[in-house]
């Protein structure tokens, strides 16, 4: 049977370059980078050479470079370090369509004593600025908003929203898991003073991160350790991860975003082509690679599980919400019915993503739907 | 995600007594207030010795693998049993025929009662 | 040259079973184990299998297993995430000979109000039990010690200090990194509540780590999110670093640990032929890879420098320490004056090292030593 | 670890003027409280046109690679020089001519003030 892996949010293959420069690191250069002898000298060449390399890449010249386990843990960084080093400062802006890991620490600050303000979002998923600029007082500790959403695709306009956020005093981190190396990156860079990023959703291995944090700026750690990283990330370091993590930057091609943007575009026209279906965030600003549909009538999983029967692999909103049976939080946002969220699909291509591929999806789509809409009683 | 059985996946993909009786004695019309899924239970009743037997019984659902999947096998237990009998089916009976529900989804099997 | 690695407590290279099982979850198995698809579903039974595992070798029958970036972590884990679920008990019970991430977590939280006792060891290295006991109080909330020491390798009597906590109604963790898989581990099992364990110190990758959690007990995440390990650590899992951690952890063999027991032997045999030499920490209940010994008249990073120059890879105290300069807080505790201290280096063998590494060493060790006392001035 | 320069490794497995002179005109011996290590120099002076110079210089150093480097150079930097010039060296200067040493060892160089 042919397999379509359309779940490219939820975590992309390794590819095979940045596999091999992984390869060395094993089991040839295994030295510990904090090591004094030259088997750990040679790794944390490695290690630095990456940490230059993405910098670069980032244009990140006014900032540290942390490396991380992952997108959760640079958020966790990220939020938790600012409000231990600044605790005279109890309020904290996010929004309503945040990954699970920024709410739930936010969630978590709250039961701390913080006073935590959940932006709304449009229709389309856009944060309101007005509200943001309004809710941004002296107390503010930092403002917390994703780049782009991992369900719905929805690009921020973060310039907009830093020069506020800069304008008012205060500090903005971004998630930026779902839009790095989808979305220019220098436009990130200039205005951004927290940066999350990870290495299992651009090719890299899954469990290496980082987070970038502006020099000036100063985060508690959350592993209190042997002082690697600048002392704000204890643990011997993944030097095979963050060599991958480089090679996957090294990989990013203007090309592929140019090819999913194509077959995302297919997708969704030959998708509206389909009885009582929606298309959910924003057409314009949207991630190349996202595609969000509500079928009314039938409900997610058993779509999820009838394609994956057939071969398909997508996701009912993100990964993780598969282990609770909350609708979605960022389809509630956006103002779905909690009906509605319940027979959304998120289907995210890859650059291996061919147009057979969405020919064939396409098909298995309208079989499956309409037999789950011959279930429905109603 | 939720494990599910083999028995469950198969009355998922392969459900039994699919569809809508027309002229039916009876329709039953469950919804589930955890996640707002739907289960119409459509029967066709035969008197034999003074009892009253399900002859015919089918199912629409709207909702998850499980919802599904125990609509499937409810029918399949009810069927040619007295409409007693059939009111004794208890969520754990059907659970059990599905070789077990995940935890997260017991509540599914609450549409068969 | 010559290379001969003789920092394995440092880091290990990844073993060629491990590096075979670990293959397929880069770019072929490498759904994200939260997806409802099959690509999914196949990495989660990879990853739950491995849990299994682990806990069956560890006999960890009511304990829960999370999996983690690493030691550090796990160290942090536990000890703050048993705080945070605690408020009300404030006291703590550590060594002076922890690894520095366990050591800096208790500072930190001193520094928020916690009072902790470092319990002192004796010129072995070894706890004393009696102070152990009359330290233990209502306010306890844990006693947290290191099971074999990562510089001077001296295994603590677990068995005896899980009696003792738990006479007095208190819970035990203990940093097993050194030691899993070197000691027989159903020992540790037994009484031990919180367990850290982590893969790259037995021949597992880098980044990952587990924590062993007694059932019963609660702890506060680190990393808030998406509800990956029942909550406890959320994160994309790391698939194809969890796979190699199960893997290194079947290939635990009694040939290696009996193996390595004979080198040490004649290694610090050998040294001890050496004049104004002294070996650290206890000779019998020892690390089966560990060897710690003072030059008098030497200094340490000098010594380290020339063999590796010479293809010898070792260490000065720990790793860690090669980025401070304040001398090892764990020779300090076994009583090392400062400038004996200053002479110390750590060799720790593998299961690779053979006789003729260690006769070559010896001579390297020899000519080394001499080279730099002739520069003393004194 | 902390990063040494090529100077600084040359510097340290070769070092130049080590040794003791034993009848030196004058011994200077410093000790780093940072770390406790120690270092001595042994000078031989010869007069020419009024001035004092060092016409042999050795060192002997317990230490770190930071601290060997730093004694061989400065041997190397004084030799030749008068004793008023010798006294002008810095530790600035010592680093320099070791193409840099790493913030946390800049004390190693210390021993030469
Ligand atoms: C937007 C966003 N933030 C954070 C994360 C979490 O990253 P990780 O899985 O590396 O912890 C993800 C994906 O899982 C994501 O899509
Ligand atoms: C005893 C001990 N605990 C904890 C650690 C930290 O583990 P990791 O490097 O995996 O964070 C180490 C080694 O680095 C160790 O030897
Ligand atoms: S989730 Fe709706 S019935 Fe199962
Ligand atoms: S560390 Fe002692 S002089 Fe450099």
């Amino acid at each position: 049977m042919k397999k379509i892996y359309l779940d490219y949010a939820a975590t992309t293959p390794v590819s095979e370059k940045v596999y091999e420069k992984m390869n060395p690191f094993f089991s040839d250069c295994y030295g510990n980078p904090s090591s004094l002898h030259s088997q750990g000298r040679k790794a944390k060449e490695a290690v630095e050479k990456t940490r230059k390399n993405i910098k670069n890449k980032l244009n990140a010249k006014k900032h540290k470079l942390v490396f991380t386990s992952g997108g959760t843990e640079s958020n966790n960084l990220a939020i938790k370090g600012l409000a231990y080093k600044n605790p005279s400062k109890k309020h904290i802006i996010t929004t309503k369509i945040e990954h699970d890991c920024v709410l739930n620490t936010c969630k978590w600050l709250e039961k701390q004593g913080y006073e935590i303000t959940y932006l709304s979002v449009d229709e389309e998923g856009f944060v309101n600025l007005e509200e943001l600029e309004k809710n941004i007082k002296k107390e503010t500790l930092l403002v917390s908003i994703i780049h782009a959403n991992n369900e719905i695709g929805t690009i921020q306009d973060l310039k907009k929203i830093s020069q506020i956020c800069h304008q008012k005093g205060t500090i903005l981190h971004s998630d930026a898991c779902q839009s790095f190396t989808k979305v220019p990156i220098d436009v990130i860079e200039e205005d951004i003073d927290l940066l999350t990023i990870n290495a299992h959703k651009i090719y890299g291995p899954k469990g290496v991160g980082a987070l970038l944090i502006k020099d000036y700026l100063n985060v508690e750690p959350l592993f209190h350790g042997g002082h690697h990283e600048e002392g704000i990330r204890s643990g011997t370091l993944n030097v095979s991860g963050i060599v991958g993590f480089g090679e996957a930057i090294n990989e990013i091609s203007l090309k592929n975003i140019e090819h999913m943007t194509k077959l995302r575009n297919k997708m969704i026209k030959e998708l509206k082509n389909i009885k009582d279906v929606r298309i959910n965030g924003s057409l314009e600003k949207r991630l190349c690679n996202n595609i969000n549909v509500t079928f009314k009538d039938a409900e997610g999983e058993s779509i999820v599980l009838h394609l994956d029967n057939r071969g398909i692999f997508a996701s009912t909103g993100s990964a993780c919400s598969s282990n609770t049976l909350k609708s979605s939080h960022v389809l509630s946002a956006i103002g779905l019915k909690q009906e509605d969220s319940h027979g959304s699909v998120r289907f995210s291509l890859g650059k291996e993503t061919t147009e057979e591929d969405i020919d064939y999806v396409i098909t298995n789509i309208k079989e499956t739907i309409s037999l789950l809409r011959e279930m429905n009683p109603l | 995600m939720v494990e599910y059985s083999k028995k469950v996946m198969d009355n998922f993909f392969r459900p039994k007594n699919m569809g809508e009786i027309k002229e039916a004695d009876g329709v039953g019309k469950v919804g589930n207030k955890v996640c707002g899924d739907i289960m119409y239970i459509y029967i066709k009743v035969e008197k034999k010795e003074n009892k009253e037997y399900i002859k015919e019984i089918k199912f629409k659902t709207l909702g998850c693998a499980a919802a599904i999947a125990t609509s499937s096998i409810i029918t399949e237990i009810a069927k040619g049993k007295t409409i007693e009998d059939a009111k004794k089916i208890t969520k754990e009976d059907v659970a059990e025929q599905l070789g077990g529900l995940p935890p997260i989804k017991m509540h599914c099997s609450n549409l068969s009662s």
